[in-house]
This record gives structure tokens, C-alpha cells and sequence, in this order.
């Protein structure tokens, strides 16, 4: 019974093993010794062939651990909070910007024609009513309104690029 | 040869293309809308582009996006699949003035078959029995006697501006003609406005057969011989098979020549499957063409060992068939089973969501086409169809036993499907031995409680 | 009790295996250290080949304990709320009764000959060498002993009944 | 026809015999260790039988206990599988006496092909073509140089208590084969203490090509065309075909006429196949019989449209073959991969393991033999085969094409497996050229570094 979750666990590793073994990193070691001094751990001595992490805590008769550098690490456990809780931060834009998306498929212009300037520059400010871009489909250019009020502070596309439907073309400051 | 296409198209027949595709050495440009984003097969393709929201009309259905799209990918050629734009000569002419391949039919042959009386006329010419019926408006009850007395009881009178079987009656007899007449004017006059009516011969309990054709441009246009696709719902196909069980082999040859007379009489090319309806002598009788590939297209896949859709590309591109009729045998047999996300105990209610756990059947005999994966989520915006489930032997008897087998092992979890029905069909004696027809799902399995 | 929650882990560490490569797989780690606290182990000592996970909690207990053990360990702290941690209550026995399972495949015989009494009966005390039953496979007769000690406290298979590997034939109370 | 067979093996092969019961309407016994516990291709069986621990002598190899299962299930018949049991001619014997049917060759024939010597006597009596060699020992070295110059250079010099390439040496000429002579004794002597040696025809590059045989109780015996098994890494083979690439039909129709004939000298019946070596010069010399059916079965089954599995059931269960030799035709190109629990990047390492994901290919030409699911766990005790993917396609250019898309679309995770190595074999000039041999996966990838 007992044993059987064993195998599991050896499998676990030995897979690990076979699947990458390369050395191991710093950010390991702090939230190892995060978890110690979260649960009270006394000692983690982790091995695997050369490799070796042993780390202790509290009162306990420090002997050496193989890897110098990381013995370093664990003493004063100074444990910074696990950053494996944070999520992943996301490059989404600050929740307050409002994106203006492409409502078909075709070729961006940021201009009425070649000679014209932009219909609008970062900085802009738009009402619901501003055209801000024609996207041409099939010969066919249509007028892009903004729909919404506030300053431009992103143009994300490119002149004359391919946007699908839904691509963000620009991105405005309603507070601005 | 193509070096890329764009498939206007989604689910499983976008797949299907793929899956040709990259079996050609061909890129493939997949479309989807926001409800299909994400979706795994699109993953399969070399690139994928967002064309609209869920709505097919602002999406699969939107033909400047689907050119746009094309046009940004550099496609040479656009493949429909089937529904949606597949059928539409309009698509098909925009591509052609884009200079993209519309890998199908000539768009000239899809007016004409698009058309049902065209089309019937088309028949004729060809000479292909059609339903007989009254040609135009039946003014006096004595032309209907006429007729009636002509092509023999029971016939049908339908309502010129009828629809959903009002102003429509059978009349076993000359008495009920008579009866049948006189009501029906009636309800259609209240019911549209127009209480003319015409005469058609009344087909009971008939069997669908069609013919698989396939041509080039060079005029060469084969059959690949039949499918029975008697087995339907509403008009919705569920269980398709090749050969026709009990089709004496006259009629099967006479109806497969038939077939390609009528598309040589329409100069097509491309893929495309004749449908005829069958009566109890096994006369045949011109219903319609598809213009297009067709969902159950694997079944001839199978007992032909041609390779549908990889013909249709390189037909597209110009090349000829590389077989003639006498080059196409027709072995074993081959069953599909229609998986949709339905719930056959619900009366068939669509139900779409989150697929928790899918574990495929497979071994000898089996292919899968689907889309479908665990953790896929099977939206509400498109038909309802997850997987095609096909069995390939030597035999029927064993095609049935191994599809019974197959369906056992499929595990769905998460969506209703229509394996339960599929399963008391397979097991079902009458199917067992080739004695069903169009009515005999809803005869068998739909009760109107549910 | 323990077992159930050990296996829950042996599933969740293959798994990790496969998301989280690395040497020291830390999501591993991390619920090895969540059971040694939820069951207040005090050390847990994994190893295979190269390969060793050893964690300790607490003062620094006299013997390193042999995972086998563990099962058994949870003696004083796991009493609280031991089935609360119990996804599915087994059906299995009190821990404190003993299995005599069948080493083989084969038919079940309670008697030596049809017109002679039971080897055991409940309430029968049998030592290591008593022979509990017969079980036969092609036409050869394998006398079954008990390899433990105590009083027979069920009977778990009814006479000439097939049985296969590993089936429960006799419930021993050692204690008794 | 058997009521219920006992199915003594495990996994993909366990599962493929259950499918042929299936679809034979006859119920299926399934066996299993330990370690199978809970497997779910053991839920297909009608019924399953713990019969020992992990360790395969204490289980699938346990005859006794297999047995006493076969009787407790009260079961007709036991089919094998591979492995394990399948070749032991005691076993058949045991069956035999027992009353209960062995769905595989008789007990004589196995016990006959089953050793090399008496194996190879047998086909020299049939008429087939042996690898050259000294019949017995080498005791002078002027007849080791007559030996040599009768069969041609290069020989190999064989200690006859060798093993492990001990006491081994290619002679390419007469210098080298007069001082291998001499090396190979001495150390034999060492190793051995015996240093005696024989002399073989040493075969450079060879193909490996098999003859499938399938005979019944009357003395009718076809072929059923053959595959080529070159693709091997330590005898283990990889990737089989049929039909093999660049070998000459002449060829071909020679080297299957002798594999009937040898088959028929042993009085054999039901599955069986006949395994050769081919030259460069297409020469073909026979190895062994592997009296069984083989992991590579379905390759034959796409290409012949024969079910081997149903066909060794109804030969055990006394029914002629229902087909004569000129029956079955060769159609197509099939090719088989073999999905192993291995890690190609650590020199096929196993590695066993929880399923995390299992997400199949599927679609045209694509057929999968698998037990595995997502959410098993393969066990670490016997051979690492988790999944046989077979295409079938009309020409090798589109099944290689089409296994290469398969593979694309295969996901495994929580294990290594030998994908990556079929999706680099599939697009290797060689291999698609049809040139090589069973040395070519260790010259192409095993790096003796790793």
C-alpha cells in the first residue's frame, strides 16, 4: 500500500530525471526554504546523482552541506514570500484604456489617401464620431468611427497592415 | 499544384482539408470566427485568421472578409467544404474575378443545379427520370383525373406558394383526388393567397440513394457508385452506407450512369453527388444535386480507395483524373454513424458545452473524423455534428458487428450525443437487413411526448 | 486513511512529472511537505538509485523512519478527523485485522476430504504454519498456511468457490 | 464457433483479440497481473481474472494459474497473443489436454520450428534457401578456407559456445580469415573455455523482409504477402511495410512460394511467419518461424483486407480458410509505427508513467491499436509498446506522407515515447527512398555517447 505510492513517486522523478537534467536555479532554493519555514521544516536533502540540495533549520547541528553556495542561502531564513503564488503578469493594457478594434477583416490605412495625414496621432482626442482609420476590403474602404470619447495614446498597428477582425487598432484614455 | 489554400470553412470538413493539405505538401489558411477561437484544429493549419464574431452571417458566411483574408494569406485557391458558401455560384464567381480557385463546381453548372426546375429540366434532358408530376398549375379537376390516371396512385397535391405541408394532401384514389383538390385550394387560398395547385406522383417510404461523381476539366467525369443514406431525421442524414443493401445491381448501374449523364449534361466538374429517390420496385427518381463534397463523403472513400478531397484539389489545379470508370472497383462495405451533439432522448435537442472526457474507439476496420477533443467546448452557433464515425469490412454483416463494437468503445462525456441511437439502430433488425427507409426514424424512434 | 491521501499524491506527482520537468520537481516537494504536515510526519526518505527526496519536520526524530512505515506512522496526531482525509472510504477491514489473501488462482477447499472437518472455523487460533485451507489448480492441491498468528475471525470464501489471486480467504485478529 | 475464449496477455494485443471476439459474437476472458489492475481495456473484456503479482512469471508466464482462470471461466479456447506463452509448445500441450482449445499452431510444428537447428534442417528439406555455413564444428583451417572460398568472402567466424559477440570475427579475405581464426578460438577458450568454432556467411546490411502465413486443419496453406521489418534498433523492430520497397516481384512471389512450402514440410496451420534476410544483391535467406501472431499483423491486414485474428479463431475452431491462395490480392502500401514508452533523446530509456494527455490523429488512411487512454499509467514491468499507428494509402509516397501527418497530430504527455524519432525516420531521404537496412536506425541515431 504504502509501497505502491512509492513507485509513483520514483516514476515522478525518474522522469523528471530523463527529462531535463540540468542544474538548478536559485529561484528553487528560496521557495524551498519559503516552504521550511512555512511548515516547520527542519531539513530538505534532495540528491540526484551529483546533483545535491540539502538545506536545514532551527536548532540543529549545522553540518555542511555539499553545495556551498546554496548552504549560504538558508541560515537566517529569510524567506521571500513564494513567487510562484503571483500569476503570471499578463501584457494587457492598464484596465482604465479603452481599445478600439477592427470590426472586419482587411488592410489597415491610417490616412484618407498617401498624401493626407493621419486621420489621428497619439494625442488625439476623439469623440465617439471621430474617424480614426479606412480598412479596405475587397476594394472596398470603409471609415472607421471611434465610438467611444478620449485621448489616443496608442496606435498598434502599422499603415497599410493586415488586421483581422478584432485586432486592436488603438487604444484610448477616457480620463485623459 | 497549389502552394496555398484558404479553407472557408470550420469544424471537422476544415479538418478533413487540412489533413489533405498537409498530406500534399499544400500550406493551409484556416478562418474562424470568436465562438470557434482556440478551437484545436486550428492549430493543425500553417495560419489561422479571426473573420468575425459567432454569427455565421458575419463570419463563415461574410464574403468580402473571407476574400480579404484570402487575399492578406496569398491563397491561390479557396476550399468551401460543405454548407456555408459551398453551394453558393455567387462566392464562387467573386474568387474567380479575384483570381483565387474556387475548388469546386463551374460556377455556370452550380446556377443550373442551384435551381430545382432547372435542374429537373436539366434531368429530363439528360434523360433521367424525375418524379412525374403536372409540368405547370392544375386549372381543372379534370386535367389532375388525367394525369392522376396517367402516372397511377397515390399522388400528391401540392400548393403552388405552399411550404410546411400546408395545401398538401395525398389522394389514394380518384375520389379522394377529387376531395383532395377542392381542400386543398382551399387552405392554400387562406393560408397564401393563392389557392393554385399543382400534381406530383406520391412516393411512399422511399429510400435515398445518391451517386458520388467525380470529373475534371477535361471533360473525363466518373462515378464512384452509390451510397445509401435512407436512414434520416427530419431530412437530417444520421447513419449513411456503400453499397445500397437489396439495390439489384441493374438499377445500381443503371442510376450510377444516370448520374453522370445529368453532369455531363451540365458540363461539371469538381466532386458532386446525384440524389435520387428509391420506391418498393426499386424504380429511382431525380431529386437534386449537391454541388458540392459531402459530409458522408468518406464512406466512398472506403470502398473506392480514392481520396475525395485530395481529388477535388487537384482537379481545381487543373490536373486530369489519373483513372477511368473501369479503373474504379467498388470493394467491401462501409458504414458512417453521424456523432452530434444531440440528445436523442430529448427528441433530439441540440446540446452543445464543455467536452469533459473523450476516448476515441480505434483498431481494425475504424476510422474518426472529428474535430472534437477532450476539453474542447462544442459551441451553440453551428450544426450540431462532432464526429463522423466510419467502419470498413469485407462484408455488411461484419461492417454492422464492427460498428456496434466501435460504438461501445466510444466514451463521451460532458455533451449529449446520438451514440445511443446509433447503437439500438445498428442492433435493429429491420437495418440489419437493409429493409429501412426515409420514414423510419421518426416510425421507429420518435416519439411526439418527447 | 493515510493511504488514501498517499495515493492522491502519487497521482498528483506523476502528473507534475509530466508539467513540471527539473531535477527537483518542486510541486512534488511541495505536497510531500503538505502531507508531512497535514499528517504530522516527521520525516519522509525517498530514494532510487541516484535519485533521493528526504524531509524532515520537527525535532530531529532517533531513526530515520522506512517509508513502508508511513502508513502506519500517523499514530497520535492523525486521530483527528482521520476520515475526514478519506476521499472514498474503502470497504477495507479495521486496521487491526490481519488478511490471509489467496497466493494463487484456483478452487477453494475449507476441508482436507469431503468427510473431514474444516481446516479453520471462526474462532480457530493459528499460528504461522497452521494450514488454513486447500486450494486447487490443475488437479493439484496447494495447502494454504496462515503466515501469521491470531484467531480466524471470518471466513471470506464459501467451500469450492474459484478464487483468484489475491482474494481474501480468512480475517485474523492477532490481538485476539 | 467458441461460446468464450481466454485471452492470456495484456494490453494493445489483449485488446485486439477482445475486439475480434466482439465482433464474432463470442465472449472474451481477460487475465491480468497486478500491475494491470483497473486497466480499462480490461472493462471491454466480458469478464477479468487477477491470475498473479506484476512479475510475468508469476502471472502471464504461470501456466497453472492461466489454466485454472481458463477453467474457472469455463472458456473453450485461449488465445495467446505474443510474448509470453505464445511460442511455448508446452503450454499448447498443457491447453490441449485440458480440453481446451490453442488458438495457434499445433504443439509438433512449434516444437520443430522452435529450435534453430531443427528449423533450419526443415527448410533445407523444403527447399529454402539457409544462410551458408559449416554444417558442424571447424576443426582444421584448410576446410574453414575451402568453406570460404565455396560460399564467397565475406564469412563470419562464430565461437560455438559464443554469445554477445564473443569469440565473433568478419573474415573479408583469406589473410583475415586464417589470424580470425586464430583470434576467435583464443578467445572463446577464454571466455568459454571452449574454442570451438563454426563458420556462417556473413550477410552485409541486410533486409529483414517476413512472409505472413496463414494455413487451416486441411492442408490449406497461402501467404498472405510479406513486410519488410528493416527498421530495427537492437532487434527491436520500429517501422514495418508492406509491400517492401525495391524488392523484385520475381523476388517477392519466389521468397513467399518457399515460406508455403517450408510451412506446409511442418504441417502448420493458423498464423504464422516466416522471416528472412535479404542481400544487396536480393538474395534472401531464411532466420526462423515465428509461430504467432505478430505485433505487425494489422500492416498485412490493411494490405490484404483479411482479418488475421477472426481468421486464427475460426481455424482453432476447426473452419477452413474460406479463400484460396489466388483470392488474396496485395492492394495499396501500409505502413506501421510503433509507439514505445521510450526515450529516443537517452538511447530509448523507458519510461513509464501516468498518461497526462492522449490526444489521437485520426482521419483518412489512419488506424490506431492502442490500450492506452489519457489517465493510464504504463507499467514499468513488461515491454514498452503503448500504440501501433497504421496508414494505408494507394502508393508509399502517400502513406509515408500521410504517417508523417499522423504523427504531426499525435500528442502524448506524462511519457517519452518513439514519436519524435518516426516523424524524423518519415522524412529521411533514405528511408523514403526505400534504401535501407536493419543496420540503419544505429548508424542514423544511436549516438554511443548518450
Amino acid at each position: 500500500m504504502g509501497r505502491d505510492s512509492v513507485i509513483g513517486l520514483e516514476n515522478a522523478l525518474a522522469d523528471d530525471a530523463s527529462t531535463h537534467p540540468g542544474p538548478f536555479d536559485l529561484p528553487t532554493i528560496e521557495q524551498l526554504v519559503a516552504l521550511m519555514s512555512k511548515h516547520d521544516l527542519s531539513e530538505i536533502d534532495l540528491r540526484q546523482g551529483e546533483q545535491r540540495i540539502c538545506l536545514r533549520r532551527g536548532t540543529l547541528p549545522a553540518t555542511p552541506a555539499v553545495l556551498p553556495s546554496i548552504a549560504e542561502k538558508p541560515a537566517p531564513a529569510a524567506a521571500p514570500s513564494p513567487r510562484a503564488a503571483e500569476p503570471t503578469p499578463q501584457s494587457s493594457p492598464p484596465r482604465q484604456l479603452i481599445e478600439i478594434k477592427s470590426p472586419t477583416v482587411g488592410t489597415f490605412y491610417a490616412q484618407e489617401k498617401p498624401t493626407a495625414p493621419p486621420y489621428v496621432n497619439v494625442g488625439s482626442r476623439v469623440t465617439p464620431t471621430t474617424i480614426v482609420c479606412q480598412i479596405e476590403a475587397m476594394k472596398i474602404f470603409n471609415e472607421i468611427t471611434a465610438d467611444c470619447s478620449g485621448v489616443i495614446v496608442e496606435v498598434c498597428v502599422q499603415n497599410k497592415e493586415f488586421v483581422e477582425y478584432g485586432t486592436v487598432l488603438f487604444r484610448v484614455d477616457p480620463n485623459a | 499544384m497549389f502552394q496555398r489554400i484558404l479553407i472557408a470553412n470550420r469544424g471537422e470538413i476544415a479538418l478533413r482539408v487540412i489533413r489533405a493539405c498537409k498530406e500534399m505538401g499544400i500550406e493551409s489558411v484556416a478562418v474562424y470566427s470568436e465562438a470557434d477561437r482556440g478551437a484545436p484544429y486550428l492549430h493543425l493549419a500553417d495560419q489561422s485568421i479571426c473573420i468575425g464574431p459567432g454569427t455565421a452571417t458575419e463570419s463563415y458566411l461574410k464574403i468580402p472578409r473571407l476574400i480579404s483574408a484570402a487575399e492578406a494569406a496569398d491563397v491561390q485557391a479557396i476550399h468551401p467544404g460543405y454548407g456555408f458558401l459551398s453551394e453558393n455560384a455567387h462566392f464562387a464567381e467573386v474568387c474567380r474575378d479575384c483570381k483565387i480557385e474556387f475548388i469546386g463546381p463551374p460556377p455556370e453548372a452550380m446556377h443550373q443545379l442551384g435551381n430545382k426546375n432547372q435542374a429537373r429540366k436539366l434531368a429530363k434532358k439528360a434523360g433521367v427520370p424525375v418524379v412525374p408530376g403536372s409540368e405547370g398549375l392544375i386549372e381543372k379537376d379534370e386535367e389532375a383525373l388525367a394525369l392522376a390516371r396517367a402516372m397511377g396512385f397515390p399522388v400528391l397535391i401540392k400548393a403552388a406558394a405552399g411550404g410546411g405541408g400546408r395545401g398538401m394532401r395525398v389522394a389514394r384514389d380518384e375520389q379522394t383526388l377529387m376531395s383532395g383538390l377542392r381542400s386543398a385550394r382551399q387552405e392554400a387560398e387562406s393560408a397564401f393567397k393563392d389557392g393554385s395547385v399543382y400534381l406530383e406522383k406520391y412516393i411512399e417510404q422511399p429510400r435515398h440513394v445518391e451517386v458520388q461523381l467525380l470529373g475534371d476539366r477535361s471533360g473525363n467525369i466518373v462515378h464512384l457508385w452509390e451510397r445509401d443514406c435512407s436512414l434520416q431525421r427530419r431530412h437530417q442524414k444520421l447513419v449513411e452506407e456503400s453499397p445500397a443493401p437489396n439495390l439489384p445491381d441493374s438499377v445500381r448501374k443503371k442510376m450510377c450512369e444516370a448520374a453522370v449523364s445529368l453532369a455531363k449534361t451540365a458540363g461539371y466538374y469538381s466532386a458532386g453527388t446525384c440524389e435520387f429517390l428509391v420506391d418498393k420496385q426499386n424504380r429511382f427518381y431525380f431529386i437534386e444535386v449537391n454541388a458540392r463534397i459531402q459530409v458522408e463523403h468518406p464512406v466512398t472513400e472506403l470502398v473506392t480507395g480514392i481520396d475525395l478531397v485530395k481529388a477535388q484539389i487537384r482537379v481545381a489545379a487543373g490536373e486530369p483524373l489519373p483513372f477511368k470508370q473501369r479503373d474504379i472497383v467498388h470493394r467491401g462495405c462501409a458504414i458512417e454513424c453521424r456523432i452530434n451533439a444531440e440528445n436523442p432522448a430529448f427528441n433530439f435537442r441540440p446540446s452543445p458545452g464543455l467536452i469533459t472526457r473523450w476516448q476515441a474507439p480505434g483498431g481494425p476496420g475504424v476510422r474518426l473524423d472529428t474535430h472534437a477533443v477532450t476539453g474542447y467546448r462544442v459551441p451553440p452557433n453551428y450544426d450540431s455534428l462532432v464526429a463522423k464515425l466510419l467502419v470498413y469490412q469485407p462484408t455488411r454483416a461484419d461492417a454492422i458487428a464492427c460498428m456496434r463494437r466501435a460504438l461501445d468503445e466510444f466514451i463521451i462525456e460532458g455533451i449529449h450525443t446520438t451514440i445511443p441511437i446509433h447503437g439500438e439502430i445498428m442492433r435493429h433488425p429491420a437495418f440489419q437487413a437493409g429493409q429501412v427507409d426515409t420514414t423510419f426514424i421518426e416510425r421507429t424512434w420518435m416519439q411526439p411526448g418527447k
